[in-house]
């Protein structure tokens, strides 16, 4: 797929209008892990715009956005950034098979208390 | 009053806890949770995109079990909640997803989010009634401050979970109020607990759990409780030994006097 | 009957009314007509017998124009219509006379001659006096018999009620009619598909012949003059020429009269194509009392008309129903 | 059969581009009763209007079509173009080619065919058109300002010095407005009281001006001209007349707990009060559900300390009903409720304000006296933080959708004054963009950031939490840095989206004036007539019509005045000849018309009618064409088509179905 | 849009009142809110100016979807018009319902002077409803379509 493919594709999965961003950066305000991300929540939408799908891609936010959606509650224009770095995570884990986690690594994260639905959301995340 | 009741994996398993406190003071609260057959796990997360439809058919099938029984659905675990509360939400107003889903199910009548999907907190709150569960305390929690823990998963987004006020709930203190103990308001019970990263961002997870135990800490909370597994988890793998964190259920089957009859179980 | 022709005698006789507006023996048994009587000798045409269904309140509004007043004979079911109609300042409450007569319910000829019986001579148990439980039918073919109720008009058996809603005395006793649900027929065609409904519709209004039977005679369609008879709309039309005017027709018809239609179900009987047009007329009033509460057009002059009539909260026209 | 030309207009390009105009000329000559086609860049310059006055002449027209913009733009233009022309006004019809086709349109192939539809329809609408004269209504020399703000005040002296009676309906005790709640002005930091307060006195004290404070509108009838208004004057329970205004009534009241709404709910104060001390009346009123006296029956202490015997508990509500020729709507705006932004925390601390509460701290008559101070522990803040766009430019159904328009000019306000009267207070502003347009704004706000050390930053707050020590953490992001903040204040202070007041929703229904989805009340045109509500007769003054500062304010609603003014002038005016009227011989006198005319235009008559040679008395309905506005409730009701609408009659509309159907 | 062959293109006749949807049909025109060319306004005073003769005599000549458009309940230039434009349609609608009418083909949306987005947005909603149903032949005199 061409990049604009791909920025349409994240544009439908997500059912967000990136043009409804008005910049406020209230997301970025908002995030939890903001400081752990390279591309930062009030980017997203730039980088779908002008079609830069590889650097999105290939950005660390994917993997480090909670799915916590205090971003997606607190957006007073309706824009949904959460549910587009989601979008872009499912197109990489689409095409790419998704290489964040392997099964073989799986043991040693584990312990004791670790709750399964860590682990079926952790795949359901990462994995195709 | 007779529920469907959907437990989810993670409370057949290392949640067991929350669930048969749940099911044990459901019994003196006077309404019954009757386990829907042959459910399976949620998918422990909502799928976000518009194109997701596989994941969400065990939501589908649980909520359709409810549905042709006639009952509301009950959950406990607030991932379970949000995921099938979503999804459910999705069945009513989103017609690709409701026909799509419709046609891989390929029920006897199509399923269009019907069925009333309902938190145990909610079933306390709005079936029960606070007033009448104080009345049925027999071993009040006085002296005890507790910080309500609620996370992410119960409130956001709170068009679609209407579970109380995002940004300013109050259903815990006021279930608190109701055991006889003090509710601590502390301002970041609604901020995430690092949830589905801490797999593999044990780090990150962890600062974001000392920031809400510090900030519950401050305003005097000598415990914490949560409706949520991961929260649990995450919130003790980070600290155990300063704020003890437990299920809601658990304080609610000591209240209520029968924690150890529960505990046979 | 003959205590109505007793009192109309009497009435006459003292100067309380100028004539009678009554039923006059028809050519069969079964075809008694409207008619005024002027005279105590008139008066010896005089019938009320089961087949009287016809609703003497519409030809109250010319006798509402004549000199001094006039007695009429309302069943429980015309007193509606009558009362109707003085709501609309149709009719001068001053220029009647009004008797309420009992019914026991009126009979068919249609729903006889389905029976079988062909060839009518003359029919017995009909009178006020009778039963009114079986029919004596002499035939050309010898005697039959038949049940009443089953022969009852359609309108009988969903009886609005036999109390006389407006009357100045009442004579004869009634008895209860009702045994069917009167909206139970609108039901059945609203669960149909679009596509049955249509056909059913179509099926019923293509028999239209446009003889106007049913305006006629309907107390509610009494303008002075229809606006299908004149220029106000470009709609003037003698014959349907096609499906559509059928269809414009009954709808404007019915609509015209929506909360004003009592419910007499003249139409339906006098249509000589058997169109069952009550079923448009009965879904208005099942729409109105379903929307806007019950509604009985005719009982009480004071009560708002429905269309007449609005509340803040009224449903939305593309508010489906439930 | 009419004669009818048809005048095809290119409004520049705005048709033309997207209509194939000269294909519309040639369509329609083929039409019935087209005798004249012809098409003008601009049909509504005096040149354009020339050619139909010419053709009317030549060609004999007894009927006009124009193919332009909107009837709303200039079917007057073309009414009267047909009267100098010398033909009935009403012989004409326009189809809105511009509005309702090329500027939706872009295919012009589709754009022409639909222009011609339209040009259809209007050509068999003329085909059956009649002439019709406009009668004539009295107008009431006396005008109802609704509001007693800024607004309403400038409106109702400018109307009064123009020496009409103008009377103002105020629903608290006092005018004054929210202006009065201000402490200082921007751009010139003026006290808001110094320029107010002689601006009441003056509107108090002229003789064409009548205060009705502590009242309201209840009830509006009529029509331009001659609108009929209850006002209902609230029982004060203190007797105007008597009362001297000495206070000592307030002082004396035992009930002190009410929370005080002229300072935001931030102090209390008694039952009996008088909102502010600069009041307009001077004269308190009973809060009844606060005074003991209503509550209990005991009490009393008003009534003995009043030395003037002005209090009268048995004071009952009043009804004036007082007739109008213009109503000037001037009701005002309040700031939106915070719960949809709890993230904000202003419902759980104290020391989260909003702006207008931040006004009455900093005023000397507010509830600290005018000391900054933290509300929860009354000490002096060090660090405070500003939010701008708090539910301003929201699309998420949380808040408003529009920009309130004065936040940024206030809070650079705020800004200064603290920098400048507490030098050691450090002052962030979190905003979304700046904007100061108007004079010397830009200047103003350049001004708090250059000389006071303000310190912008771009990008909004996402939270405020409160700490154990009382402190609030502000969690925002610098965009323009791309890093993520955390500030400890002591203050934080949110610049609140601004509301149409309340109560404009019921005035609007009363006057049938239209509001939009924010409750802004319309204008009869966004640019062109932007003090005049559609509703002929209703003007609008102030934030009751979109976000406004107080120079604006002042602007437009000498503007309303204006316009008011110009109709109060007039002796009579043309009224709408499009009225109901009834075919005596179809009339059935079934009433049922007459209960659904809102404006009690029908009655009944028994009159002799000559129904084809047969004279009868008949009971026929009768319309009064100076009440009826020309509604058509009345003709559908009637089920013979009796009742008919002069200008848009059955046969018309239905020639205009039929012509877009055919 | 351009046209093209073959494709189903609806007559649609809009009954817009003068005061808030001809208004509101004006500013979606001034805002350059397009929905498509099917959709011919008709402009009368007030909602409750719109007899069902209207309505019928258009379904008469061939429209395929008519549409009522009014002041917001509350919001009448003439106080209570469109309640009682309200109470006739809704009646109406449901007789043609009954009669086997698909539902879609008639609609009343409120319009305010101010809503020129829902104008544009009814009107593209409405053809799209109606190109779904298809050309109207249950209420047609037939000898009209061509």
């Amino acid at each position: 797929m061409s990049h604009r493919n791909y920025s349409e594709k994240i544009k439908e999965i997500s059912g967000v209008n990136p043009y409804k961003c008005m910049k406020c950066g209230k997301c970025s305000a908002t995030c939890p892990s903001y400081n752990e991300m390279d591309i930062k929540p009030h980017q997203f939408v730039s980088y779908v715009l002008n079609e830069d799908i590889e650097a999105l891609a290939d950005s660390k936010s994917l993997w480090k956005c909670l799915s916590c959606f205090a971003c997606v509650e607190r957006c007073p224009r309706d824009v949904k950034p959460g549910k587009l770095i989601d979008a872009a995570r499912q197109i990489v884990v689409r095409e790419r098979g998704g290489d964040y986690l392997s099964a073989d690594e799986i043991p040693e994260l584990l312990d004791e208390e670790l709750p399964q639905q860590l682990l079926v959301s952790a795949f359901r995340r990462y994995k195709r | 009053m007779k529920y469907s009741y959907y437990p989810g994996c993670t409370l057949k398993n290392k949640a067991k806890d929350l669930d048969r406190y749940a099911r044990t003071c459901a019994e003196v609260l006077g309404f019954e949770l009757e386990e829907i057959e042959n459910w399976q796990c949620c998918g422990g997360v909502y799928p976000l995109g518009n194109d997701e439809i596989a994941t969400k058919l065990s939501s589908v099938r649980v909520l359709n079990d409810a549905k042709e029984k006639g009952q509301e659905l009950v959950t406990v675990c607030s991932a379970c909640y949000h995921v099938v509360k979503r999804v459910n939400d999705d069945m009513k107003h989103v017609d690709d997803i409701r026909t799509r889903a419709n046609n891989y199910m390929n029920l006897s009548e199509p399923y269009s989010g019907e069925t009333n999907v309902l938190h145990y907190l909610e079933v306390l709150r709005d079936k029960i009634g606070f007033d009448k569960l104080k009345e049925k305390v027999t071993n009040p929690l006085t002296g005890k401050k507790i910080g309500a823990y609620y996370g992410c998963l119960l409130l956001r987004p709170g068009k679609v979970m209407a579970f109380d006020n995002p940004e300013n709930p109050k259903i815990m203190e006021d279930f608190i109020r109701a055991l006889g103990a003090e509710p601590v308001v502390y301002p970041y019970r609604n901020e995430c607990c690092g949830g589905y990263i801490s797999l593999k961002e044990k780090e990150m997870a962890k600062s974001m759990c000392d920031t809400i135990t510090e900030s519950a800490k401050g305003f005097g909370a000598d415990m914490l409780i949560t409706a949520c597994p991961l929260c649990m988890y995450n919130l003790n793998k980070a600290q155990k030994e300063t704020l003890p964190v437990y299920y809601f259920t658990e304080l609610l089957a000591e209240a209520l006097g029968v924690k150890e009859e529960a505990e046979k179980k | 009957m003959q205590e109505l022709v007793n009192r109309a005698k009497e009435l006459l006789a003292n100067g309380t009314v100028q004539r009678v507006l009554g039923w006059k023996a028809g050519d069969m048994a079964y075809n008694p007509e409207p008619s005024y009587f002027e005279s105590e000798a008139d008066l010896s045409e005089f019938v009320y017998d089961a087949f009287c269904g016809a609703n003497l309140s519409k030809y109250m509004i010319e006798a509402s124009k004549k000199e001094g007043k006039t007695l009429v004979f309302l069943k429980p079911c015309d007193s509606y219509s009558f009362n109707q109609l003085l709501k609309e300042h149709r009719v001068d409450r001053d220029k009647a006379y009004i008797i309420g007569v009992g019914c026991k319910g009126k009979l068919d000829i249609e729903k006889i001659k389905k029976e079988g019986i062909k060839g009518i001579e003359s029919i017995s148990g009909i009178g006020m006096e009778d039963a009114c439980d079986t029919l004596k039918i002499g035939t050309l073919y010898g005697d039959k018999e038949c049940s009443y109720q089953d022969v009852m008009l359609e309108r009988c058996h969903v009886c609005k009620g036999k109390d006389h809603v407006v009357f100045d005395e009442t004579l004869l006793e009634s008895r209860d009619t009702v045994d069917s649900e009167r909206f139970h027929e609108v039901e059945k065609i609203e669960k149909m598909s679009p596509e049955e409904k249509f056909q059913f519709f179509q099926k019923e209004l293509s028999k239209c012949i446009r003889c106007n039977a049913c305006r006629n005679v309907c107390p509610a369609c009494s303008c002075r003059k229809c606006v299908f008879d004149s220029t106000k709309f470009d709609s003037a039309q003698k014959a349907n020429v096609d499906p559509f005017q059928e269809k414009m027709f009954h709808i404007i018809r019915a609509f015209h009269v929506a909360g004003r239609c009592t419910d007499c179900g003249e139409c339906s009987r006098v249509c000589p194509q058997g169109i069952r047009l009550h079923l448009f007329n009965r879904k208005f009033i099942k729409d109105i009392n379903e929307f806007y509460g019950d509604y009985t057009a005719g009982e009480d002059i004071n009560q708002e008309a429905p269309l007449t009539h609005f509340e803040f909260s009224d449903r939305e026209p593309n508010e489906e129903r439930g | 059969m009419q004669r009818i030309g048809v005048f095809v207009c290119h409004c520049g390009s705005n048709i033309a581009a997207t209509v194939d105009v000269k294909k519309v000329v040639e369509t329609v000559l083929s039409e019935p009763g087209v005798c004249h086609a012809e098409d003008y860049p601009y049909m509504c310059s005096e040149a354009g209007q020339m050619k139909i006055l010419e053709a009317v002449k030549e060609k004999k027209l007894t009927g006009i079509v124009v193919c332009s913009c909107s009837p709303r733009m200039h079917e007057a233009t073309f009414r009267k173009a047909a009267e100098r022309a010398g033909l009935n006004p009403y012989m004409v019809e326009i189809a809105n080619i511009r509005e309702h086709c090329s500027w939706i349109h872009k295919d012009m192939e589709e754009a022409t065919k639909k222009a011609v539809i339209l040009a259809r329809a209007a050509i068999a609408k003329v085909n059956l058109n009649t002439p019709l004269q406009a009668g004539e209504s009295r107008v009431t020399k006396r005008a109802l300002v609704i509001g007693g703000g800024i607004a309403g005040i400038q409106t109702a002296l400018d109307i009064a010095d123009a020496g009409y009676e103008v009377d103002i309906v105020e629903k608290t005790p006092s005018i004054g407005g929210r202006m009065s709640q201000l402490d200082k002005t921007f751009p010139t930091l003026d006290c808001s009281a110094c320029i107010l307060t002689p601006k009441m006195v003056e509107a108090a004290a002229h003789e064409k001006i009548n205060i009705y404070t502590y009242s309201e509108v209840d009830k509006v009838t009529g029509f331009v001209g001659d609108f009929t208004v209850d006002i209902r004057k609230k029982a004060r329970s203190v007797d105007s007349a008597k009362c001297t205004g000495c206070g000592v009534c307030q002082e004396k009241c035992p009930s002190k707990k009410s929370l005080n709404e002229f300072n935001r709910g931030l102090n209390t104060r008694s039952a009996i009060y008088t909102p502010f001390a600069q009041a307009i009346p001077n004269v308190p009123v009973i809060d009844r559900d606060a005074c003991i006296k209503f509550k209990t029956g005991k009490c009393g202490v008003c009534e003995k300390v009043c030395q003037a015997g002005a209090i009268d508990y048995n004071q009952k509500d009043e009804i004036i009903t007082e007739k109008y020729g213009a109503i000037v709507v001037a009701t005002g705006f309040d700031t939106i409720k915070l719960d949809n932004y709890d993230e904000y925390a202003y419902n759980q601390s104290k020391d989260v304000i909003t702006s207008l509460e931040l006004e009455r701290i900093m005023n000397a008559a507010g509830p600290t006296k005018g000391h900054l101070e933290r509300l929860s522990d009354g000490k002096a803040p060090k660090e405070m933080v500003f939010i701008q766009c708090v539910g301003s430019r929201c699309s998420d159904n949380r808040g408003k959708s529009y920009c309130s328009k004065i936040c940024c000019m206030y809070t650079a306000k705020h800004a200064m004054l603290i920098r400048d009267k507490y030098p050691d207070v450090n002052v962030t502003v979190f905003y979304i963009d700046v904007r100061t347009p108007g004079k010397n704004f830009d200047e103003f706000y350049r001004r708090a950031v250059e000389e006071y050390g303000v310190n912008y930053v771009k990008g909004q707050v996402g939270k405020v939490a409160p700490l154990p020590n009382g402190k609030l953490l502000v969690q925002g992001s610098d965009l323009l840095d791309n890093k993520q903040i955390l500030k400890e204040a002591d203050m934080v202070v949110l610049a609140t989206a601004i509301e149409p007041e309340a109560s404009v929703r019921q005035i609007a229904t009363m006057l049938t004036a239209s509001i939009d989805t924010n409750n802004f009340l319309t204008e009869a045109h966004p640019k062109l007539r932007p003090v005049e509500s559609p509703t002929a007769g209703v003007f609008l003054s102030g934030v009751c019509q979109g976000p406004k500062d107080i120079p604006e304010t002042v602007a437009q609603a000498g503007a309303a005045a204006v316009k008011a003014i110009g109709l109060l002038a007039k002796d009579k005016l043309t009224t709408n000849p499009c009225t109901a009227k009834p075919d005596e011989l179809l009339c059935n006198g079934c009433s049922q018309c007459a209960n659904v005319c809102p404006y009690g235009a029908i009655t009944y008559e028994e009159k002799e009618v000559n129904d084809h040679g047969i004279r009868e008395t008949r009971r026929v309905a009768q319309v009064n064409g100076a009440l009826c506005q020309g509604c058509g409730a009345c003709t559908v009701t009637c089920p013979s088509g009796a009742m008919d609408l002069q200008g848009f009659s059955n046969r018309q509309i239905i020639a205009e179905v039929d012509a877009i159907c055919r | 849009m351009p046209l093209t062959e073959n494709e189903f293109r609806p007559k649609i006749v809009a009954f817009c009142c003068n005061w808030c949807s001809y208004a509101g049909a004006d500013l979606a025109g001034s805002s350059r809110l397009s929905y498509p060319a099917d959709v011919k306004i008709i402009k009368v005073p007030c909602s409750c100016r719109v007899n069902p003769m209207f309505i019928l005599r258009a379904f008469e000549k061939g429209a395929d979807g008519v549409i009522l458009c009014g002041c917001h309940p509350g919001d009448c230039h003439y106080s209570t018009g469109n309640y009682y434009a309200r109470r006739r349609m809704t009646l109406l609608f449901s007789m043609l319902d009954y009669l086997g009418i698909e539902k879609g083909r008639t609609r009343v949306e409120w319009v305010s002077a101010a809503e020129g987005v829902k104008f544009s947005q009814t009107m593209n909603e409405f053809v799209e409803k109606i190109k779904s149903l298809g050309e109207n032949v249950r209420l047609g005199d037939l000898r009209c379509k061509n």
